[in-house]
Formats: structure tokens, C-alpha cells, sequence
């Protein structure tokens, strides 16, 4: 907690939730995902209609889910259906609007790591690996991706595509086919970070109250461009840090 | 048809088997995969697509040389020490894997639970898991031209799953979240079902995924089967044996002695019920 | 979100659209087609995997040049002779007919609905429906080599099923034999619900089909919609109003006086509710 | 109704409910099938287990279903699942022993049509076409067809092939590939015609009480192969026809 009354995770959860807007179709990871979900849900956007990957669509979970496929989950939900059926006939077709995204390593065309750092064959880290996280890179309207910010997640080129991002660079999502638009930001504990609609390269837009961006570049393991519009994140309101402590229970 | 589960795991698992232990963070059958460490099944290939602590414990103890799988986690806590320790380590011995997306997973049951030898999705493309395994191929739709993915069929020689209520004919009867465990089920070539309950008749309940008797091979009563995962309606996750598990996990020498404790240390019918009960 | 069903076929059915009215003997949207009928569309490729006597009526009316279908019939009493009559005799307008088996059908729904261009199953093999339409492809495993047989999705501009109930927020609750509706709507640019009733609270009924109001266009209020078929809970199929439509059928003269009596002599609210009611 | 106390529809309903054994999966089409295997159930077979195409698995009706959809059919059955899932994960993966089928044409080599007589372009009856059936001859272990036998529709070829029975002859189930083992049996109200195991051809194995075999061979378009053992079809038992006149409302 600094002295400004809240964290650096809560401005991050904050700035996350802030991302959604009402009506929204959203497709929630546990963790820092599925709390920013459930702030908006709470706050701005009663009407954003979460989907789990377990299957339950539009969960109004009073509690935080621990994992995503919470019991909370499946009472509140409209419906529960199989995890075939959320995968081929919800996310594949492009019914989502929005999903959530965490990584262990991202690279400057936002492409994410979460299965293995070092060697595929003889891996440093061995990580969970994909779950659902591909196909909703892929397929999702937007994807917002939500992750603390250090040079060991934030590397130059990612030792594994888990999830396509921006892949090489402009152009590369329409060769491959993907019909998603792509990583629309990425939310860090410094700052918020965009595509650049030229490039496709990650740029730094906004950082959060009293973060300099040389703090936000020397967190980045590539040479980190910033907007000239560089923009100081709106603080979080009373409101939002106590709605989000109800949640987290802090 | 309704067995112990010493029995059930006696007659349908076999060392060398593809096994598919599945359930979406619900009804996990912790039990049945206690059982086969217990009976030290050896050279399983272990299938499913969120493998969580109960394969970390098999991974551990040795049961596995191969994992089929698309996340693997302890969910809410972290990563699976044992897995990564015999996937960075070879410890216990050297556990093969072949990795998948969630989609690709859930698609290869369908394909094998429809008896198709493969499914399409729009998935993988782009990922670095394309050319990892022989399993993720390219196909062209025969009308558009449009290039999408093939995965193969999934068809274990046993799926195991937990449900809430068998009746006693066979049928089984889970509701809540219900994951790919029907898919799975069909997709096998045998399956055994632990259950909280035996029943008389079925109450329909909504939500409910039924499995006909005629695509289950055996039911074992095991009341607690899906502990510390949850059995909705019957008990909650226990999240704190989650946690528990990261530290005893962390350290072979731990986890040896939770083996000899928690699984060498107890009968079966300790671990949940039997048909005699 | 709730119209009359005047309003939604005006705004969601227009000439020239692939419209899909689906329902497995259960549920079927007869008002929906009379209000279609009344509203004088023509140029309609119609598809259901079972047309029935409401097709036999649209058919008849001059509504549709074609129909994409797997078995017309009228269940339980015989053939379609308004559907004979167009496709023996071209009258009242010449039909176009693209036939499949159900299993094809249910596939290209599947399909439709989960965004990809084309189905696979084993089926057709063998049979003369190869090569009548270029809609049945052979496509070979990537994995096994082995050849099988691949349809496109359907994907109609509109379907419009009926359903027990929905809320006011537009979410659709139907049960008893629920066929292919839940993947026709999904393939469906848009969809018109028709519903027995419109409730503060969808009480949970075992197997349900929940849809979701995000993928509903518009919900109409149509209590007995259905009729002559029927809605489980609500009210049981008319089997002497099939038979009744036998003769009805063979005749031109008595399906015009049919026609001018039983559609165009009443208004939609007639023959159900509308949004005010 | 003969002198025998039963009518030629009843003896081939009893007789098909008879090739039905006690505990076999049964895909069940409407009308004839539908009556035989009803039958079945209420005698000697209680846990045949019927599936409707219209996803009703383990249907026990107490009163005669009028089409494959109706509400009993769902009210009796140990669950409902979707018409996608009926063919794709219970049919299609040869789940299914036994399906019974009728026909409007049938051949020598058991290829039923149901679709056209006449020119598939300018047909001279327009039938209702494919329905289940395709997949049902191609995927069940067996295939018994129930149809009252005449020259009309007993022919040597015919029109359009909606079905497979054995195709052209031994040896084209294997080269298309079709899994199930094709008809077994077709069931008359003359009598039973299987096919000869060395050629496929249908072959007179039975006639029905008082039938002479040049009755059969009268009402069959090709030149009808009569079995060497040529049997008697034994009599429906006095319960059979109770059991039976009771469903049908006789």
C-alpha cells in the first residue's frame, strides 16, 4: 500500500475493471482477471455477462471464485453448459467480446508465454501451459491482458507462443487467419500499455498516478516506446477500492 | 456392475493403460486416482485436460510415463511441483508430454466419443504447440478452401470420473459443473464411475448430465471420492488442502511421506465407501 | 426484445432470406409460419431437418423457392402433397430442393453454430444423395487416412423456434424434446422466439435448453404457437388435426379455402398473444 | 383378419418383435418399427432399450408413440439429449445393435429407397426422403426392415438409393466402409427374407403361417431365391396378440 491510499495491484485491478464496458460478453481466467471482472460487475457494468471456461455463462458470483470452476459459479450462472460446448459453440464462433488474459512472459507484439521458460525439451520453468488461452487470444472481439510488470515477464521476444498476440508484427493475425482483433491492451501495475496501430508494437499510453515512465521502461526487456499523448491513469475512486476489498476480502 | 473401488480399479485399470481421470475443477475422482497408486499401476499414459494435485500424485509416485493434457496447475495456487519435477528432473523417472489448447482437448473427446478419428476447430494457429506433436495437422475445408486444424480422437482405454448419484442398474447421474466428462466417458473403450450416493431411482435434477448404464463398466460407492475437490449439492472445495499441498510438493521428501501416509497408509474402503456399505 | 409477432416477422423475415422455423414434432413454430404466410414473403429458401404439415402450408402459399431439408412428411399419416405438388408439378411455383439425412443436417447445424465452414461424419457413403447436391464432400483424417464425409454449415439468416417460456430480459427456456434448436438459433444471424409465456423468473426445469437472451433477436408472445403440435408442460399434440390435414392437402381448391379461412381470415393476435396481452 | 384368428400385418409384427432380444439397443423409426419394438418390450424383452432420432434414450412409452417426438416418449425415458447428440455420440459410433427401418422400395440386395420412385429430376412420387435412415443402415450392428411385400415394392433395383443395404453385392459394405453389419433380416407380411451369406441376395427363409412361397415369389419383383430349409414362421402366441392389440387399440 503506498501512500496513496491504495496499491499498485489495485490501480492495475481498477484500470482492468475499467476496461469493460456494461452488456459486455466477457470470457474471465482466475486471478487477477476474474477479480477486475467481478469489480465491474459490481461498479459500472451490472450487466457484463461473464463466461467461464468450465461452462458456466453469465455467472453472478456474490463471492470471489477461488478457481474457475467455483461451485459460486455454477448457482449464479444463466445456464451451464459442457466445456466442449463453451469452447465451439460460445468462444469459437466469436460470441465474446472481451477476454481476459494473464502471462508469465509477454513480448513486444504481445504475444504470451505461460507454458515453458528456457528450452521446450529442457525448460528452465516448466508452466501450466495453455488451457483455453489460445483460442481466446485468437478469438475474442479484443483481449485485454492483465500483468505485473518486471524485465523477466516483459522480454523482447517470448521463449514460447503460447497465445498470439500481434505475432511478427503487422498484418501477421490476418495471414494466420485469426478473426479476433487482437491484445487491445495490456494492464500492468505501472501502467497501461497499447498496440501501436501502425506497428503492432506495445507502447506505453498511460501510467498510474506517481509511476515514472523510466520506472515503466526499465520494468520492460525491450526498448519501450511512449506515446507522445502519454496519459497519467485516472486514480481509483473510493468506491471502486471498496467494492474491490469487499471482494478481495482486504 | 457396482464394485469396491479396490475392485473397479483392479479389473479395468491395467499397467500400461491411457487413462483418463477427468472433471473441471468439480467432482475430481481423487479417490480412484489414490487407488491406483495404491495398486502401483506402472507406464500409464495419464490423460485430461486440467491435470491438477490428484496427477501431480501420480506423476510423483511414479504411475505415469506420459501426459496428454492442456493445463496443468494447482488452480488458485500455483504450479505442480512433482510434475515439473519429473518434466525438468526426470524424478521419479522421465515423464513424456504432449500439450494441447483446452479447445483442442475438448474436441479430441468429441471426435471420440462420436467415433470419428478427428475433429476441426479454429485453434492452435499461430502457437509454437503446432509442430510440437504429430496430433495438430492442417485441414482445408472441402467447400470454402478456408484452412483450419485437425486434432485426433481421444479414445482412453479407461475414463474415470466422479458423480453425485448412481442408481442401481448403472446409471449415473452429475449435475453442476460438468466439465468434458460425458465426452470422455463415451470416448473410452471401458469406465468406472465413483459415486457419493446409491440410489434407488434417479429425481431428475436440473442442469443434470445422465450417463446410461450401457457406456458405464463398473460404479463404486466412494462417499468423499472427489475431496478436496468438491461434489455439488454433497460437500465444498477444500481450499486450503490446495495450499496444503504447494509445500508438500515442493519437497520429494515431503511428498514421500505423504504417500506413505495419505495413500500406502490407508485401505481403500478408507478412503470412501464400498459396495458393502 | 418482446414484440408481437406481427412485428418480428415484419422486422427480422424478409423476401429472399434462408429461414429455418425448427422443431423435432415438439415445439414447433406453426404461428410463426402463418404470420410468415399472412405477411405475403416470398423468395424463401426454407430449411428444416423435418418439414411438416406448416412447410406442406408455406410451401403451398407460394412463400418458398427452395428447401433444404432431410425428411418431409406429415408424422404419423403420410406424405406432404402441397410439398408434392410443388415438386411433381411445380405449383404453385417451381421448388428447388436440396436434400440431406438428419444426421447431415444436425451437422451443418453444429457447424453453423460453432463458426466453422464444414462438418464431419461418417454418412451419405454409398447412397444416390452423393453427387445430387454439391453440398456432400468426401474429406480424408490428416491422422488415419481414412475417408469420410464432410457437409457445410447452415447458417440461416433467420430462425425462428418456440419455446415454454422466456423472461422479460429475452432469455429462453425450453424442455421436453428440444431436436436441433438450440443449434439452429446459435448458426442464425437472427432469431424470433415465439413462447407459451413470458415470466419475472426462469424456475430451473430438468433438461432445459437455456438460450441465452444475447443470442435471442426478439421473443413474441404467442400462447399456443405450437398447435397443432404441442408444448411439454403446456398442451398435447393435436393428432386429429394432422389427419385432418391429409385431405385438406391432395386438394388445391380446399388448401386455397384452407389457406384463405385459417390464415389470411385472421389476424396474428387471433391466432395468439401479442406483446400487449 | 384371416380364419386364423390374426391378420398378415400382425403375424410380421409379432415376427419382428421377435428378432429382438432382451437387453439390445434398438433404434426405433415410427410406425411398424415402432409398434414391433414396443412390443418386444412388453413381452419378452422388458429392458430392450429404445432410442428415439429424436433424442430420447431408454424410452419405456405405455401407450403407443404416434410420431418419434412425442411428449411420452420423453416423459418415459432415462434422458433426453439433443438430435445433434443422438446421431453423432450414440448412432454414429455404433452404439446402437439393432435399427429398424421400413421402406418404400427395396431391392435384391436390400438398398432401401425412401426418397423417389421414379426420375430423382421429374419423380413420379415425391417420398419423404432420407430422415435417419442412411446412418441408421450404415452404423448398426444389424438392420431389420419391416415392410408389407409386393411387386411395387419389392423390386429388382431400386430407383434411388437412400440406404445401403448390401449395395451391389458381397464384399461393398466393406469397400465404402460402413461399419455396422447392414440388414439382417427383412420382415414381410408374407414372410422372412434374409440375405444368402455368399451373395447378399435376399432370400425366402420363412413364410408366414398359410403362405405358400409362390405367393411371396408373385409379390416380389426379381426372381426370388427361396431358401433350401425354407421354414414356417411360428405363430404369434395368443399373448403376443393380446399384448399387441392392446397397443395398437385393436
Amino acid at each position: 500500500m503506498s501512500t496513496r491510499g491504495y496499491s499498485s495491484d489495485e490501480v492495475m485491478t481498477v484500470t482492468a475493471a475499467r476496461a469493460l464496458a456494461d452488456g459486455m460478453a466477457c470470457f474471465v481466467g482466475i486471478g487477477l482477471p476474474s477479480t477486475a471482472a467481478n469489480l465491474a460487475r459490481r461498479t459500472h457494468a451490472p450487466n457484463l455477462w461473464l463466461v467461464y471456461e468450465s461452462g458456466t455463462l453469465g455467472a453472478r458470483p456474490d463471492t470471489l471464485p477461488l478457481s474457475i470452476g467455483d461451485g459460486v459459479l455454477a448457482e449464479t450462472a444463466d445456464t451451464v453448459v459442457s466445456v466442449p460446448e463453451v469452447f465451439n459453440y460460445w468462444l469459437q464462433p466469436g460470441r465474446i467480446d472481451v477476454g481476459f488474459l494473464g502471462a508469465a512472459q509477454i513480448d513486444r507484439f504481445a504475444n504470451i508465454n505461460t507454458t515453458v521458460v528456457g528450452d521446450y525439451d529442457a525448460p528452465r520453468v516448466r508452466l501450466p501451459g495453455a488451457g483455453g488461452a489460445p483460442e481466446i487470444a485468437a478469438s475474442c472481439r479484443e483481449v485485454v491482458v492483465v500483468v505485473r510488470q518486471s524485465r523477466r515477464t516483459f522480454v523482447a521476444a517470448v521463449d514460447f507462443v503460447t497465445s498470439v498476440g500481434y505475432g511478427k508484427g503487422p498484418g501477421e493475425r490476418e495471414r494466420l487467419g485469426l478473426r479476433g482483433g487482437g491484445p487491445s491492451r495490456v494492464i500492468t501495475d505501472l501502467g497501461v500499455l497499447e498496440p501501436d496501430p501502425r506497428t503492432c508494437e506495445l507502447t506505453l499510453v498511460s501510467v498510474h498516478p506517481g509511476v515514472e515512465p523510466e520506472e515503466v521502461r526499465a520494468a520492460t526487456g525491450w526498448e519501450l516506446a511512449v506515446s507522445p499523448e502519454l496519459a497519467t491513469t485516472p486514480e481509483p475512486t473510493a468506491d471502486e477500492l471498496a467494492v474491490l476489498r469487499s471482494l478481495t476480502g482486504r | 456392475m457396482i464394485v469396491s473401488l479396490e475392485e473397479g480399479v483392479r479389473e479395468l485399470v491395467h499397467d500400461g493403460d491411457t487413462v483418463a481421470l477427468e472433471g473441471f475443477t468439480h467432482l475430481i475422482p481423487v479417490a480412484a486416482g489414490h487407488e491406483i497408486i495404491r495398486q502401483r499401476r506402472r507406464g500409464l499414459t495419464l490423460v485430461r485436460m486440467t491435470p491438477d494435485i490428484v496427477y501431480d500424485q501420480l506423476i510423483g509416485a511414479g504411475s505415469a510415463t506420459r501426459l496428454v493434457f492442456s493445463w496443468g496447475g494447482n488452480p488458485g495456487v500455483g504450479s505442480l511441483h512433482r510434475f515439473r519435477d519429473a518434466v525438468q528432473n526426470a524424478w521419479p523417472a522421465p515423464l513424456e508430454i504432449e500439450e494441447h489448447s483446452h479447445a483442442g482437448m475438448a474436441n479430441r473427446y468429441v471426435a471420440g466419443a462420436s467415433g470419428l478419428p478427428f475433429a476441426v476447430l479454429r485453434g492452435y494457429t499461430g502457437t509454437d504447440l503446432v509442430g510440437r506433436t504429430a496430433n495438430i495437422a492442417a485441414i482445408t475445408c472441402p467447400f470454402t478452401g478456408e484452412q483450419l486444424t485437425a486434432v485426433p480422437a481421444l479414445n482412453p482405454d479407461v475414463t474415470i470420473v466422479h458423480a453425485q448419484r448412481a442408481d442401481r442398474r448403472g446409471n449415473v447421474q452429475m449435475w453442476g459443473i460438468t466439465g468434458v466428462q460425458k465426452e470422455a466417458v463415451l470416448a473410452a473403450r471401458r469406465s468406472l464411475v465413483t459415486v457419493e450416493e446409491v440410489v434407488d431411482e434417479l429425481e431428475p435434477v436440473p442442469g443434470q448430465v445422465l450417463l446410461p448404464s450401457r457406456v458405464v463398466t463398473a460404479v463404486a460407492r466412494v462417499p468423499g471420492g472427489a475431496a478436496p475437490s468438491y461434489a455439488h449439492g454433497y460437500y465444498s472445495r477444500d481450499n486450503d488442502a490446495y495450499q496444503a499441498w504447494d509445500p508438500i510438493s515442493r519437497d520429494r521428501a515431503a511428498f514421500g511421506r505423504w504417500l506413505e501416509r495419505e495413500v500406502f497408509g490407508r485401505a481403500a474402503a478408507a478412503q470412501g465407501g464400498d459396495a458393502a456399505r
